[in-house]
């Protein structure tokens, strides 16, 4: 029994870690969003309080914090204010079971670096980031103004949208890996690109065996999908400002505003984790395998504990140099693309890329069995 | 009381409650919220009986898909509390509400009856299903029950085709 | 299995967020303005809520995403097992199967495109 | 490639053919579907050649591929299997149907052109093809009659294809209706046999016949064959129903080629075939079969002398000729039926197609009086044409002449034969040779008669190809089955090729006596000549005197009119079956249906009625309620299982 | 953590949780959404009903599922839930025409389809 509330209490803790990892790093890629947007735009950005405007993080959560308080007259408490809090929930639960750095081996207990393993992983953050709707549904409708509701309608129609096409491309990396199982995933992708292609092998020692280069196709709609389910440029229809002033959350301002701001950040984390772990090998380092860095660290420190931390910390860190340029990226992107019309976007969604992913499915099938058949 | 059952009675007894939810609520936003609060419980539920695809299934499709649906058309047609929201004959009502319980008693009286036959075999699980059910999942579906699947996807198509045409039916694209 | 920490995030998150707002909202002003609380509308007395017309396209497409996102889900099993399949030398059977049902998909999404259920005017 | 697989594709390959056109009905464009429905049938051609070779590699004695896809009916002991069976005899059906199927559609392409329903056309054609191939490869009469029927379905689409012309969407529904008489006496004799037998398999039922023949009239195997014989009467135009096949000719030619000429209306004689040996346990049956069969022969011909409609010309040969093979059939001659079948198939394909260059070429005008001397226009059709002529007449050494010859032969040798059938026999192929002459004569020779306004022209490519392959098939057809009289006095002594691939599935006639030469050079003789006289006299009639015609059927008075009027059959029909069997019928609706039955059963309605006032208060459209009534039924139902 | 206590008869209800606890609990949800169809009178909220009880039966079947051992009920379930995607997109779109006719989604304006 004492090794079972040593076990949840361990869970407990990590789980609230990678929670506030989560949270702490949105305020970062807020100040990095202005900062970069104001370089894009020839700006100087925020640059007066603290180091490099640094410090604006910390005044702008104070001034949330004293922000006044209100609700819209028409409003229905329970779902205006249950909006933000459920916004915060999809995104850490899909966020949680990703894998974030090789497993920490201390003597013979096994600590993930990731919030919990799930041997269905994909379902699962899919599941758990489908439910995302709710909270933009709950906020369009508890706030009781026809331009929040319509904004909601909108985005919901979008975020179902561009499930499918995200769905569907991920099909052809499940049938690549073969698994649901994200860390199994990942480790399928170490090493250099091999394969077997009809008895003949291929190896070509030069590139990492990522699934990016079996999957360029998927990797694309997956990648541009992610972008409309996080409602991010270009695909920010739902608070098109000229037409629906800001969507769903109109009538949001403080602290509710900044937990949908998480939320959304969340999802752009979780959808550029999963794009790092679906096709761009996770938490490896291209040209280094897990045993030659285990290798290498049992060489650095004399103990083992201290090797596998090391090697845990390294592999973490490859991940978050990997996310960081995607969150990069995501940020350039929304500088630089102009915003779809709305019939464009559910045009592209459904006309494009859903047939490209269905093709993209029928190819992987054919070419996995012509290969291993 | 181990994890395990802990948690089987925290789940089962917020199952209840959302479900009773669905029922009570008389606003039918409200309903619909806690009818998806009771699908993603259940997909808990199907968790601890060790179904985890169909539980990340239950979340997509029912929680993710058919309640988002429910409650855009709920957020189209913009309704609030019903001031009746439940039916109004009183004999109709009594015998409705007796067939409830009654058929309540007699389903739980038959499990309790036959829980010690239902016990002997079935506190442990008989066959373990640990680890992937998963790909057991996947084949028997894609050997056994081929049939029944490749006429689902025709029911799909029949349903995608029929849904929208009847929603656009008569002319008008606009519902008020 | 990660159940109870699932169950246990979500709980910690909403408290979070909740305590989150419960302090904000008493640490912000507050003020009963009967302006202030009136819906937004561009600064305009509000419009009865009635008048908005939403277009049914949206039902249309959470329809039909329902639909198509089941036949997605079919295909997820399909897609761990595949490799299984072929090995077991069933691969070329499960492969028509799966392509069968694609081209039901395909048969719908034409329709859908074709009938117009997807275009926004 | 396992025979499944080639199987599976000689079936599915039309078919899918005919879901594909059916699919695209709507379009126009005839090169696209011709393509198509083209390209499937030619599939199957390949596919029944790749069968055909695999059986040519197998032991003589065993030659068989038998596919059985899955079981179709399973209740009790009566269980169908979905076998398909190819033997020496289907291995020839498939080639027949397929090859020459292949011809036709690739004719129609040229012949439909300007058609608007050519991808329905194409599909029905395609249909067709399906269905006649199951009916010819089932390995049981249950599957047998799926194709038996379904051809009947094309048969009768393909006939009132142009429905918007009313005597045409008749003509459908009447060769549907008789083919329904027949289809109903097929089910009958399917019952008995099964009665019989307690089997519908082929292998089975030949397994258990017995090993003497019958001789009693009221034999189950008599009974049964007779009622199987009645319904190839009806899909093979035999006295008494086949009044349909003349009226069919309002298809599209190619459709009269292939459904009404080559393949369909054969299917009655593949069915007796396909049964020999049960058929040769029922000398009755075989008598009647040969008496039906030769005066078929003999009556069509005689009013195929009188017609002038190009198609009903060749509608009435292709009955007498039908009767020709019933008439083999009937002496036991299989061998020869099934290959007169084969020769007849080559031969009048290629006339009803070249009678379709020339409709073609006349737009759309059928009537032999307003053709003559079309062979300046149309060379190749002429030429191609030629050769089905002197292949139907029975010259020597065309296709028509070997198998003709020797149905006449056994008509006569056969111990089942008799001389008056060979008489009559002999009397149809003067006969033959006669109307055919004159057809000939009065379309491509002489005089022009061709109206002002029509200029007529040579076919396309794709329809002139056909006729080709068919012509060289006409000609060299036959010579797969040379007797043995002539086979020793050719060089190299050639085989009869035929019955020694058939010999080990078609029983030899019992009782055989030894063959005279002398006496069969001596009929050969006679029927040549007669034929050739005929053929000469009818040049001459048609030709060289073109008065002399008129003026004999005015000698010959009444009898040509009825002759003419087809032996007012049709009217007979009417007269004496149909029109009583409508009155009958109404007087039994008016006095049983209206005043008796009715009546009573308005009383019943009355008091349910008067009952459902009393429940029509349940139902009363409120969703709810109904729901409540489910509810208490299960909890009724259950508690009653509980308290058990 | 997942040592449990194999007997035969539970010692105790409450900490032997099995398949008749699920059992149970999925009859309770079955004649909750029972009540619903019976009693609400909102269309929609009639059809949220059905769904609970599919649901519920989807539970009885994940649970004989795995006490039988069987992969059947796994099946049966992804079937079920088609079907209920299904029913509830068709049954919404008629929903919606009679609205659009209504404006009204209460179940007694269904009465008017009676014939």
């Amino acid at each position: 029994m004492g090794n079972d509330i040593f076990e949840i209490t361990v869970n407990c803790v990590k789980l609230i870690i990678v929670f506030l990892l989560m949270v702490q790093a949105v305020p970062v890629l807020v100040w990095l969003e202005r900062r970069g947007s104001a370089f894009i735009q020839n700006r100087f950005g925020p640059n007066r309080v603290g180091p490099l405007g640094l410090l604006q993080l910390l005044a702008d959560a104070v001034k949330f914090l004293f922000k006044e308080e209100f609700i819209p007259e028409h409003g229905i408490r329970f779902l205006y204010y249950g909006a933000p809090v459920m916004a915060l929930v999809p995104a850490t639960l899909a966020f949680a079971a990703i894998p974030l750095g090789y497993p920490l081996q201390w003597d013979s207990y096994i600590f993930r670096i990731q919030g919990f393993e799930v041997n269905v992983g994909i379902v699962y953050v899919l599941g758990a980031s489908s439910l995302a709707v709710y909270s933009i549904l709950m906020a369009g409708f508890g706030s009781g103004n026809k331009y929040s509701l319509m904004g909601a309608l909108r985005a919901t129609a979008q975020v179902v949208s561009y499930e499918l096409a995200l769905g569907l491309a991920i099909v052809g990396a499940i049938l690549l890996y073969g698994t649901f199982n994200l860390t199994e995933m990942v480790a399928a992708q170490q090493g250099s690109l091999q394969f077997a292609f009809m008895g003949h092998a291929v190896n070509l020692s030069w590139l990492p065996n990522w699934g990016i280069f079996y999957q360029p196709l998927g990797a694309v709609i997956f990648f541009a999908a992610t972008f409309a389910e996080s409602n991010r440029l270009p695909f920010d229809l739902a608070e098109g400002e000229a037409e629906l002033v800001a969507g769903f959350h109109t009538e949001y301002g403080g602290f509710k505003m900044l937990l949908f701001f998480i939320g959304e950040y969340g999802h752009m984390m979780v959808g550029s984790a999963l794009m790092i772990v679906f096709y761009l090998g996770g938490y490896g380092i291209p040209g280094v395998t897990i045993p030659e860095l285990q290798q290498w660290a049992a060489g650095v420190t004399s103990s083992a504990n201290a090797a596998s931390a090391l090697v845990s910390l390294i592999t973490f860190v490859s991940f978050t140099v990997k996310l960081a340029v995607f969150m990069w990226i995501f940020i350039q992107v929304r500088w630089t693309l102009p915003r779809f019309r709305y019939d464009q976007l559910m045009e592209l969604g459904w006309k494009t890329m859903l047939p490209w992913a269905l093709g993209n499915t029928i190819l992987t099938a054919i070419v996995l069995y012509i290969a291993k058949a | 009381m181990s994890p395990d059952v802990f948690l089987f009675w925290f789940l089962a007894i917020l199952t209840v409650i959302s479900g009773l939810m669905v029922v009570l609520m008389t606003n039918p936003v409200f309903s619909a919220l806690s009818l998806a609060m009771t699908m993603v419980l259940i997909g808990a539920l199907f968790v601890t009986l060790n179904a985890t695809f169909l539980a990340g299934v239950q979340l997509i499709v029912y929680a993710g898909a058919v309640m988002v649906l429910f409650v855009m058309v709920l957020m189209l047609f913009d309704l609030k509390n019903e001031i009746y929201a439940f039916t109004r004959g009183k004999i109709s009502g009594a015998f409705k509400v007796g067939s409830v319980g009654i058929l309540a008693g007699l389903v739980i009286g038959s499990i309790g009856l036959t829980a010690s036959t239902l016990l002997q075999s079935s506190t442990a699980p008989l066959v373990s299903m640990s680890g992937d059910t998963t790909k057991d999942l996947g084949k028997i579906l894609f050997s056994q029950y081929l049939l029944g699947f490749e006429a689902l996807g025709a029911l799909l198509l029949i349903v995608a085709v029929g849904a929208v045409a009847l929603a656009r039916s008569k002319g008008g694209t606009h519902a008020k | 299995m990660p159940l109870g920490g699932v169950l246990f995030i979500t709980i910690f998150v909403i408290i979070f967020g909740c305590f989150l707002l419960f302090v904000a909202s008493k640490l912000g002003k507050r003020s009963y303005d009967p302006v202030k609380q009136q819906t937004y509308e561009c600064g305009i007395p509000a419009q009865e809520k009635k008048d908005t017309k939403i277009s049914v396209k949206f039902y249309l497409t959470a329809i039909l995403f329902i639909v198509f996102d089941i036949e997605i889900i079919f295909m997820y099993p399909w897609a761990t097992t595949f490799r299984d399949f072929i090995s077991s030398g069933q691969g070329l059977f499960v492969l028509i199967s799966m392509m069968a049902f694609i081209l039901v998909f395909i048969f719908g999404l034409f329709w859908e495109v074709k009938s117009k259920a997807l275009d926004w005017e | 490639m396992n025979h499944q697989l080639l199987m599976s594709i000689l079936i599915l390959s039309p078919f899918v053919g005919f879901l594909i056109n059916g699919f695209r009905y709507k379009k126009h464009s005839a090169n696209l579907a011709g393509t198509i429905a083209t390209a499937a049938a030619a599939i199957s051609f390949l596919s029944a050649i790749l069968l055909f070779i695999d059986l040519l590699g197998m032991p003589a004695e065993s030659r068989k591929i038998s596919v059985s896809f899955f079981d179709w009916i399973t209740v009790a002991d009566f269980k169908v299997k979905a076998g398909f069976l190819v033997d020496q005899i289907s291995a020839v059906m498939i080639l027949i149907v397929t090859g020459v199927g292949s011809l036709i559609h690739l004719f129609s392409v040229g012949y439909m052109h300007h058609d608007k329903g050519v991808a329905k056309y194409f599909a029905y054609l395609n249909l067709f093809l399906f269905n006649m191939l199951l009916l010819v490869l089932g390995d049981n009469l249950l599957v047998m009659f799926v194709g038996w029927e379904g051809v009947g379905l094309c048969s009768y689409l393909l006939i009132g294809f142009w429905f918007t012309d009313k005597e045409k969407a008749a003509a459908g529904m009447k060769a549907f209706i008789t083919n329904r008489i027949g289809d109903a006496a097929f089910l009958l004799g399917m019952f008995v046999l099964f009665l019989t037998f307690g089997t519908l398999t082929f292998s089975e039922i030949n397994a258990l016949i017995p090993q003497s023949p019958e001789t009693s009239w009221l034999g189950a195997i008599t009974i049964g064959t007779l009622f199987l014989f009645i319904g190839a009467t009806g899909k093979s135009a035999q006295i008494p129903l086949y009044v349909w096949l003349p009226d069919a000719m309002a298809g599209p030619t190619p459709v009269s080629a292939l459904i009404h000429a080559a393949t369909m209306v054969t299917a009655g004689v593949y069915m007796i075939i396909r049964l020999n040996p049960l058929f040769l346990m029922a000398p009755n049956t075989l008598m009647v079969i040969a008496i039906i069969g030769a005066l078929t022969a003999v009556m069509a011909a005689s009013i195929g002398l009188t017609q002038w409609d190009i198609k009903k010309v060749l509608a009435y040969s292709t009955v007498s000729q039908l009767g020709y093979m019933f008439l083999a059939c009937g002496v036991g001659a299989f061998g020869a039926a099934l290959f007169h079948l084969m020769t007849h198939a080559f031969f009048k394909a290629l006339m009803f197609l070249g009678s379709g260059s020339v409709i073609h070429a006349m737009h759309e005008e059928q009537d032999i009086r307003k053709m003559g001397g079309l062979k300046k226009y149309l060379p190749i059709t002429h030429f191609t044409f030629f050769l089905g002529w002197v292949a139907i007449i029975g010259m020597p050494p065309f296709a028509g002449f070997f198998s003709k010859d020797e149905i006449l032969w056994m008509s006569f040798h056969s111990p089942l034969g008799h001389v008056g059938l060979w008489a009559l026999g002999a009397i149809g192929a003067t006969m033959t040779a006669f109307y055919m002459t004159r057809l000939m004569a009065l379309t491509f020779w002489g005089k022009s008669r061709v109206p002002k306004d029509v200029h007529p022209h040579e076919s396309p490519a794709v329809m002139t190809i056909p006729l080709i392959v068919l012509g060289i098939l006409s000609v060299i057809g036959g010579w797969i089955g040379i007797p043995h009289v002539i086979g020793s006095i050719l060089p190299g002594h050639p085989e009869n090729i035929w019955e020694h691939w058939l010999s080990p599935v078609i029983k030899a006639v019992p009782n055989l006596g030894h063959a005279e030469a002398s006496q069969e050079w001596l009929l050969m003789g006679v029927s040549v000549t007669l034929a050739a006289a005929s053929a000469a006299l009818a040049y001459h009639f048609y030709v060289q005197d073109p008065e002399k015609p008129k003026r004999f059927a005015a000698a010959m008075g009444k009898f040509y009119e009825v002759v003419y009027n087809k032996y007012f059959v049709d009217e007979g029909y009417f007269a004496w079956i149909i029109n009583p069997l409508v009155r009958t019928s109404k007087n039994i609706w008016f006095y049983v249906d209206v005043n008796f039955i009715d009546k009573a059963t308005y009383v019943l309605s009355d008091i349910v009625r008067g009952g459902g006032q009393f429940v029509r208060v349940l139902q009363n459209g409120n969703i709810q309620q109904y729901a409540l009534y489910i509810a208490i039924g299960i909890v009724t139902t259950l508690a009653f299982v509980l308290m058990r | 953590m997942r040592a449990r206590k194999v007997a035969h008869m539970p010692s105790n209800f409450i900490l032997e949780v099995g398949l008749p606890h699920y059992l149970v609990l999925s009859s309770l949800l079955f004649v909750t959404g029972m009540a619903g169809v019976l009693l609400r009178r909102n269309a929609i909220v009639m059809m949220m009903s059905i769904e609970l009880m599919l649901n519920a039966v989807n539970l009885s079947f994940v649970a004989f599922s795995r006490y039988l051992g069987l992969l059947e009920g796994q099946v049966m379930v992804f079937f079920v839930m088609t079907i209920a995607a299904a029913e509830a997109a068709v049954g919404l779109a008629l929903v919606v025409a009679i609205f659009k006719r209504f404006k009204e989604v209460n179940i007694r304006f269904f009465e008017h389809l009676k014939g």
